[in-house]
């Protein structure tokens, strides 16, 4: 883990359907990640594509094969569950490794080039990714104008009002739910530490950034008690750092990372 | 200063207090506080707008200006009908499950002030008063009344489905 | 009529349409409507005020103006309100710029399976189901809601920028 510049920390950047499915796992922990909450395997490739500054057009195979397996085994040991397309996207890149060793077709090899080269549907399929992905981008910074405006509470503007009322049960218990939840919601700390979950988790760590404006990184594991609790604990700390809520960094290489709150952007 | 007291008494569910405005602005002092915030309440008057500033119950308040209720009103029944506001309706649900209850209590549970949602629920008629608590300050406890037994069409109080019900009924519509 | 105009707007809890105005002000021509609204919103707008009228969803609502927000969450104690995901946010970008889409189609661009940010996405109603597909397995086609224009502040779909701009940038980023 290191500061905000660090290679792998947007990889695995996790979503509000951040889920601690309890699938049988090693450790006897009970805990499994699952990985569809994650990124998919396009997003990997991107990702090492642009951490190595590689020409998209001219993929080093072997090279990104290589790297690509070994995430899938840094996943298995963090006890990841590595959905069906993570393997198909494995096959993908084996076989066209494998395509790029034969000599090339001797009569088609006058002809275009580019389409007898085996990675070109990968790039199309990176480059429609990364497309989306801008999309989403753009998604993402119209919802941080938006979160920013209110509309009036809708209430009673005429207090004379006799206008029949079109509420029925089901929106009236929604809103008993919806009350039930918040008071819930404000007594995290009387919960047994077996049920933290993240978004308890990122709760808890907002508290202490309500008190402190900086913390060091290794604090937040120092009272850790399970496996799991680091585990959450960490997702907790992704998490905000994603909301953009808190930032890592370090002074020096090598230093304790430091985690300060981001003042909200005016 | 100004705009920013105007969005708040816009966005707040009870009318505003002056003494709230020093919270929100403690660096300026109390007294030009006061005075923006005349300065806001005669402009915004001033205006030949659709809405105005009142003072209401020892706060601000914004509302639309009576002159132009009919048209409001023909507006309003244009739409399916008046809803209960998030407020309103989560008062309701509290007051149909805990009642009798007390002001006090509701505010423990929702967390937020509940009077003006109270209000109109008195209004309406979906909330009585059933008496007073013993306690110190005997506070009035609040019920639901007939209206609302007819209104959400149940025989009687017995009728409320459990949160568990609801929790299936919401699963299921999934 | 612009203060009439102002104080619909104002109680409305959804994007009131210009069509809506022509039900409150059947004397009056539609372009004379059009130049009121035209006028109010310019004329409101143009006040140095904490509120704002957009045009959101083919109709016009009120809003505060996003440079307070700080203030005003510090008011309503309010956290920013959930975020919506990556995985969600690309989900919905394909659905945006590909509907009706399937599932299967969604994931064929995305690589990965999408059915929890679909649900997600169901659940928050920015997406619907606009009919099936009339291919083997008949699947769901999706498309996104009028919610989905509101939470974008989006007052059409035209309003997104075009696909080629995004192709184009990713381009330039690979």
């Amino acid at each position: 883990m290191c500061g905000p510049e660090g290679p792998d920390r947007d990889f695995m950047e996790s979503g509000e359907d951040l889920n601690l499915g309890s699938g049988p796992a090693a450790e006897g922990s009970g805990l499994t990640i699952r990985l569809d909450a994650f990124e998919g395997p396009l997003d990997l490739l991107l990702h090492l594509i642009k951490r190595e500054e590689i020409d998209i057009w001219n993929i080093p195979i072997a090279h990104i094969t290589e790297q690509y397996l070994e995430y899938l085994e840094i996943m298995k040991e963090l006890n990841i569950n590595v959905a069906g397309e993570w393997l198909v996207m494995a096959a993908t890149l084996i076989f066209i490794k494998s395509r790029m060793l034969l000599p090339p077709d001797p009569v088609r090899e006058s002809a275009a080039e580019d389409a007898d080269d085996p990675r070109t549907e990968l790039v199309y399929q990176l480059l429609e990714h990364q497309k989306f992905k801008n999309a989403a981008e753009m998604l993402y910074t119209r919802e941080e104008v938006e979160n920013a405006v209110w509309n009036r509470p809708p209430d009673e503007v005429l207090e004379d009002g006799n206008d029949v009322i079109a509420v029925t049960l089901f929106d009236l218990l929604h809103a008993f739910q919806e009350v039930v939840r918040r008071f819930e919601s404000q007594r995290v700390l009387e919960v047994a530490q077996e049920e933290v979950t993240i978004e308890r988790k990122i709760e808890e760590i907002r508290r202490s950034f309500l008190v402190h404006d900086t913390l060091t990184f290794s604090s937040f594991f120092t009272a850790a008690s399970s496996k799991r609790l680091l585990i959450v604990t960490f997702l907790a700390l992704l998490e905000l750092v994603r909301l953009r809520e808190i930032w890592l960094y370090q002074q020096k290489a090598f230093e304790e990372i430091q985690i300060s709150k981001l003042k909200e952007s005016a | 200063m100004q705009a920013v007291m105007e969005a708040i008494i816009y966005v707040a569910e009870e009318p505003v207090k002056a003494e709230q405005f020093r919270e929100i602005f403690p660096e300026e002092a109390p007294d030009s506080i006061r005075q923006a915030l005349a300065a806001l309440v005669e402009g915004f008057n001033a205006r030949p707008g659709g809405m105005c500033i009142r003072e209401v119950a020892g706060g601000y308040r914004m509302t639309t200006r009576p002159e132009h209720h009919e048209q409001i009103r023909a507006y309003l029944k244009t739409r399916p009908g008046a809803k209960l506001s998030m407020a309103a309706l989560e008062t309701l649900a509290v007051i149909a499950y805990k009642q009798p209850v007390t002001l006090a209590e509701i505010l423990a549970i929702r967390g937020k002030k509940s009077s003006t949602a109270l209000q109109t629920l008195l209004e309406r008629k979906l909330v009585c008063i059933l008496g007073r608590k013993e306690v110190v300050g005997r506070p009035i406890l609040y019920g639901t009344s007939r209206e609302f037994l007819i209104h959400f069409g149940l025989n009687s109080l017995a009728d409320l489905p459990t949160l568990e019900e609801f929790a299936q009924m919401a699963g299921d519509q999934l």
